[in-house]
């Protein structure tokens, strides 16, 4: 199953992939940038996302100490001016923890959106368009996959893979795609029908470029939206299966892994289940507003001022 | 009946405020049918809408609305509510959106009754004599279908009842015509005819469609840009209008020779001054540009342009 | 000289009952045939099986000599069944455009689609076109949702005139438009007519209209054509 | 059957995976003859689809679904023994988001735009964020480390319902509460809400009878997914509170790679899933008429 699934990826991902980056790059530069910047709730989140991705980027050089350093003279440590934010279990400096954390969370919910929209985008613009049997086979991978809630089914493949972060995107990739699939088939069955892809069609256009031209850019807003709050929540997964101890291996800094760490010193080291947390909502929060804000923006009536 | 003074409406956008309706007034006798013509975003439909104060909370509106000699902008929304349903009832532009999908046609129609006072039971039997007056086929299924289960023309009768049900003394239609061929127009006619022999109430119609006008009202207004250029009987109006604008409307009409007028009504956020359909009309003068036109009386009905 | 289209008893099913009974009507070169009927009576049908929208169960069509359905079927000919010599206008404006293109876009797309000239020749076509159906640059560079009904429907008759068609089927264009513009975009499909040697299938349930713009009328009811009268 | 080919599939074979790991706790290396006698004893050996008719046949079937590695007693029985406790703590989290998801969505979308919407907004922004266990936590040291109200673990009485079906909850209630405002903001603009006001009915009256049914449709639709969100959810809450339920005998028998166990739970789960949107499309049949007569 696995093999076969990866063959359709590298397969798909290849057509897939040109569409969306023209997509993307086409739709953002125009007047929807402007329209962002206009909103406020909009620009303080754009504003902390880049402050986010900065940190992540330059966690390594940011954060004061190495992340894995043992120092077991001060462990369980509360605020000192050497460690920020205190130390945990094993005397490893908190607050460069948090930071190289933001960089494996976010890298890897980015890896896991991007890899999951790339194979629902093809797979559900192509059922929606050329229905029929390929619809059907399509259709029912996306209720096999849907059936399962995501982090059980995520749990499993986990524990049979083994923690590494390979296995960990690609089980949680297993999931998401198959939200965008459905999705991406509901829009492009509704846009099909419209009356201008009928009209490009009889004037010659190939199936190809009607996608491309017509259908993907009419049928890809709610996508955006849902990959956006999506980001979120892999990264809620990600701290989640990290939790249970089946996440990642342990010397990769991870917040959940932190806050499942300071679980059985909450008595003595409160903090140390207070920041991992903290940064956890606060990304995600952050993902949150853009995702309404994008769905606001994307709108297709929010266009200009329609004639009264 | 009905007395509208210097009707203001303006709908503020996030550039600029539309001036939907800029100046209107104009009045109802008892059992008179008033008929309103205007184009597409003439703000016909908004005179509907404010008369029973309906508009969207941000409208902003100006001018006086005296029903009965009582204003309606003063009244509480206990009076206001007694006036809507009893008084005054509203025709809805398209059946289809106006009925809640989710409700059979029964406890859509009693509940005008139950609210002014009637009980259930008794509301049903006196609505269904309503609809078999207004050629609706086996009234007692219909009350236990849903909506969606009717026709277009059936729903059209089923609205007309149910505003029909407290005798108002007056009732808006706004554009019945709308979307509907040359058959179900007649038909429509014939309901309306119906409508004032049974009741005589006075009725304040809002359409885009002049034959229908001329058929069913005794006077007509002509609307452009949101203000009124014409007010006169039906029949001359429809045959020999003395405004500009209106004499255009009637030249364009398919059986006069589809005789079109150059241009497009002006932008609704900045109006010219001067007579809004400077720019189109054929006999214009230099006054007209600068000085707004007054609505002198002429020749049995008034009208607004420096011609006269 | 033939006549631009000859249909022979056209016939369609549509989930069992048969909604076309052989349809037989031809289109003279310049002509422009009204088809009247009220709605229901499958006049919308007969214009989307001319064009290829839909498949028929019988009948011919032949265009310009050659035939584009023999007794129902699509011969192999043609780029999936379309003509690029037959286009179409649909009745509600707001769905003809994509709304995430400008008017500019819209109307050049058939060219690129057929790459019939360059991009610099590009600026310059559309202008033509835009002044053809009476519209400013301005309203080439707004979104559909910033356009009238009526200005649509002229971008949509451009877009269409890009690559010279030779017959156009318009199913109602103007019956969701006001009078006044109505008569504008009638007027100005006339005026194309003649400078293009353009023929039109008018598909309409308002008699008026066809009666002042069309040279013959077919009478559809029920999916058979009832008579034909000059005008 | 997924379930099955899934588990089996994976790379490496699993029964030697499995049961180096099973005993790696005990003793060192795993001599091959004891590698033998295990897979010979559970008959890992024979082909994958014989394994999978041999499941079936006597899992679903007679409902035994093989002996788990671990305890070494039957997985139906364990699974028997948990199931009450999960679908107490998912039911009572479930109410709580549905009741008071919903009540808050309709009430911001009624106050919308003033002060109660913005505020409630900007709280329901932070509880969808939050992370289920995080907040299981931060229950934890409120209630039970600093104010020593209530027990932190244990299961039995009302009182340790309470932390774990409140911290499974707010993730879902927030997000209801998002969808109901947003659903019911688009139904109050509707043309049959116009003309229901223009018939002269109050207000209370118009959001009860009218407005609300038609805003409960897309609610309900998430309502599954959301219940699939909460299942999920509850393997990691049971963790936390260590509330014995099929989730944590889940991630225990993960960890403990015990294949039947896992599979049993994870069958187990799905089934409740497809349960509740089974449910939740006869809901949504019973309220939209449209979809009944079809």
């Amino acid at each position: 199953m696995l093999i076969f699934f990866t063959h359709i990826l590298t397969h798909v991902s290849g057509t897939g992939d040109l569409m969306i980056r023209k997509r993307l790059i086409s739709a953002l530069n125009n007047e929807h940038l402007q329209k962002a910047v206009e909103r406020k709730d909009m620009l303080i989140a754009m504003i902390m996302l880049a402050l986010l991705i900065l940190v992540a980027l330059a966690s390594p050089v940011l954060s004061p100490y190495d992340p894995n350093a043992i120092d077991l003279d001060n462990k369980n440590g509360n605020l000192t001016s050497a460690h920020l934010l205190g130390t945990d279990y094993l005397g490893r400096d908190m607050l460069s923890r948090i930071l190289c954390g933001a960089t494996t969370s976010l890298s890897i919910s980015a890896g896991v959106v991007t890899l999951s929209l790339i194979v629902g985008i093809s797979l559900g613009c192509i059922a929606g368009y050329y229905g029929g049997f390929v619809d059907e086979v399509i259709s029912r991978a996306i209720d096999l996959f849907l059936a399962f809630p995501s982090i059980i089914f995520a749990l499993a493949m986990m524990g049979a893979l083994g923690p590494s972060i390979l296995n960990l995107m690609l089980s949680l990739a297993m999931v998401h795609w198959a939200s965008y699939a459905r999705l991406m088939r509901g829009q492009v069955l509704s846009v099909k029908e419209q009356e201008y892809v009928l009209s490009t069609r009889l004037l010659g256009a190939s199936d190809r470029r009607i996608m491309r031209k017509h259908i993907i850019p009419n049928s890809i807003a709610p996508i955006i939206v849902l990959a956006t709050i999506d980001l979120g929540h892999v990264i809620l997964s990600v701290a989640a299966l990290s939790f249970l101890g089946l996440g990642l291996p342990m010397d990769i800094p991870e917040w959940g892994a932190m806050l499942s760490a300071g679980k059985g010193f909450m008595r003595t080291a409160p903090l140390q289940t207070i920041f991992p947390g903290l940064a956890i909502t606060l990304v995600v929060v952050i993902f949150s507003i853009l995702g309404d804000g994008m769905r606001d923006i994307l709108d297709p009536h929010e266009q200009g001022d329609d004639l009264y | 009946m009905l007395e509208v003074k210097d009707l203001f409406v303006e709908f503020p956008t996030r550039n600029g405020s539309v001036k939907a309706v800029d100046g209107v007034s104009f009045s109802i006798k008892e059992g008179e049918s008033f008929g309103i013509i205007g184009e597409t975003g003439s703000g016909k439909s908004v005179i509907g809408l404010a008369i029973l104060r309906l508009l969207p909370p941000t409208a902003r509106i100006r001018g006086t609305i005296l029903f009965e000699g009582r204003d309606v902008y003063t009244m509480n929304s206990r009076e206001m509510r007694e006036m809507r349903g009893r008084f005054v009832s509203l025709m809805p532009q398209n059946p289809a959106t106006s009925l809640n999908p989710v409700l059979k046609n029964s406890i859509q129609v009693s509940e005008v009754f139950e609210q002014h006072g009637i009980k259930r039971a008794e509301g049903l039997k006196k609505a269904k004599d309503i609809m078999s007056k207004l050629l609706l086929t086996d009234p007692g299924r219909v009350c236990d279908q849903y909506p969606y289960q009717l026709s277009g023309g059936m729903k059209q009768r089923l609205l007309a009842s149910i505003s029909l049900s407290m005798h108002p003394q007056l009732m808006i239609a706004d554009e019945p015509t709308k979307g509907l061929d040359n058959e179900s127009r007649e038909k429509t006619v014939e309901l309306f005819d119906k409508i004032r022999s049974e009741y005589g109430s006075s009725m304040l119609i809002i359409t885009h469609d002049l034959d229908f006008a001329r058929d069913v009202c005794d006077r007509v207004a002509v609307m452009y840009s949101g203000r009124m250029v014409e007010i006169n009987k039906a029949g001359t109006i429809v045959t020999s209008p003395s405004h500009p604008y209106a004499k255009g409307l009637v030249q364009a009409l398919p059986r006069n020779g589809l005789v079109p007028m150059d241009g497009q009504s002006p932008g609704r956020i900045n109006l010219p001054d001067g007579c809004l359909f400077y720019q189109r009309c054929k006999s214009r003068k230099d006054v007209c540009k600068k000085q707004v036109p007054v609505m002198k009386i002429f020749e049995g009905g008034r009208v607004s342009c420096h011609l006269y | 000289m033939s006549s631009l289209l000859k249909v022979r008893n056209l016939n369609k099913e549509f989930n069992g009952a048969r909604v076309l009974h052989d349809v037989s009507f031809n289109i003279e070169q310049g002509e422009t045939l009204g088809l009247f009927g009220r709605s229901g009576s499958g006049k919308t049908t007969v214009g989307r099986c001319v064009i290829g929208l839909e498949n028929t169960d019988g009948g011919e069509i032949v265009f310009n000599g050659n035939p584009i359905i023999a007794n129902g079927k699509k011969p192999a000919s043609g780029s999936n069944g379309k003509v690029p010599g037959i286009q179409m206008i649909f009745q509600h404006p707001e769905t003809s455009l994509n709304p995430r293109m400008k008017g500019m876009d819209s109307i050049l797309e058939p060219l690129q689609i057929h790459n019939m000239c360059t991009n610099c020749q590009m600026q310059d076509k559309a202008k033509e076109l835009a002044d053809m159906v009476g519209l400013g640059m301005e309203h080439l560079c707004r979104y559909p949702s910033q356009l009238s009904g009526g200005e649509i429907q002229r971008i949509v008759l451009a877009r269409i005139l890009s690559i010279g068609p030779q017959l156009i089927v318009a199913d109602e264009p103007t019956s969701m438009l006001d009078v006044s513009v109505q008569a504008q975009v009638l007027r100005l499909m006339k005026r194309i007519q003649e400078e293009k040697e353009i023929s039109y299938l008018l598909i309409s349930h308002d008699i008026e209209v066809l009666q002042q713009v069309c040279d013959r009328i077919a009478f559809l009811e029920e999916g058979r054509i009832v008579r034909v009268e000059e005008t | 059957m997924l379930v099955f080919m899934l588990m089996n599939v994976l790379p490496g074979s699993t029964a030697e995976l499995m049961v180096k790991h099973a005993f790696v706790g005990l003793e060192q290396g795993v001599t091959d003859e004891e590698l033998a006698t295990i897979s010979e004893r559970y008959n890992l050996d024979d082909p994958l689809y014989l394994q999978f008719f041999h499941w079936m046949e006597d899992g679903l079937l007679r409902g035994d679904l093989g002996t788990s590695y671990v305890y070494n007693r039957p997985v139906a029985h364990l699974l028997k023994l948990r199931l009450p406790a999960t679908i107490l703590l998912a039911m009572s989290s479930m109410s709580i988001a549905i009741v008071c998801g919903v009540s808050l969505g309709v009430y911001s979308a009624l106050k919308e735009n003033r002060l109660t919407d913005h505020l409630l907004r900007f709280v329901s922004l932070f509880g969808v964020s939050m992370p289920g266990f995080w907040v299981g936590l931060l229950l934890i040291l409120l209630f039970s480390v600093k104010l020593k109200m209530i027990p932190v673990t244990g299961y039995g009485s009302f009182e340790n319902l309470i932390l774990p079906s409140l911290a499974l909850s707010i993730h879902s209630m927030t997000s209801i509460m998002r969808i109901t405002r947003t659903s019911m903001l688009e139904t109050l603009g509707q043309d049959y809400i116009r003309f229901a006001t223009a018939k002269g009915l109050p207000m209370r009256l118009i959001i009860t009878r009218h407005a609300l049914k038609n805003a409960m449709l897309p609610v309900i639709t998430v309502l599954g997914f959301q219940m699939g969100y909460l299942l999920g959810g509850s393997v990691i809450i049971e963790q936390v509170f260590s509330w014995p339920g099929i989730g944590s005998l889940l991630v225990n028998s993960i960890s403990a790679r015990d294949l039947p166990v896992v599979q049993g739970c994870i069958i187990v789960i799905v089934a409740m899933f497809l349960l509740v949107n089974f449910l939740v499309d006869i809901l949504y049949t019973y309220l939209d008429p449209r979809i009944r007569y079809g």
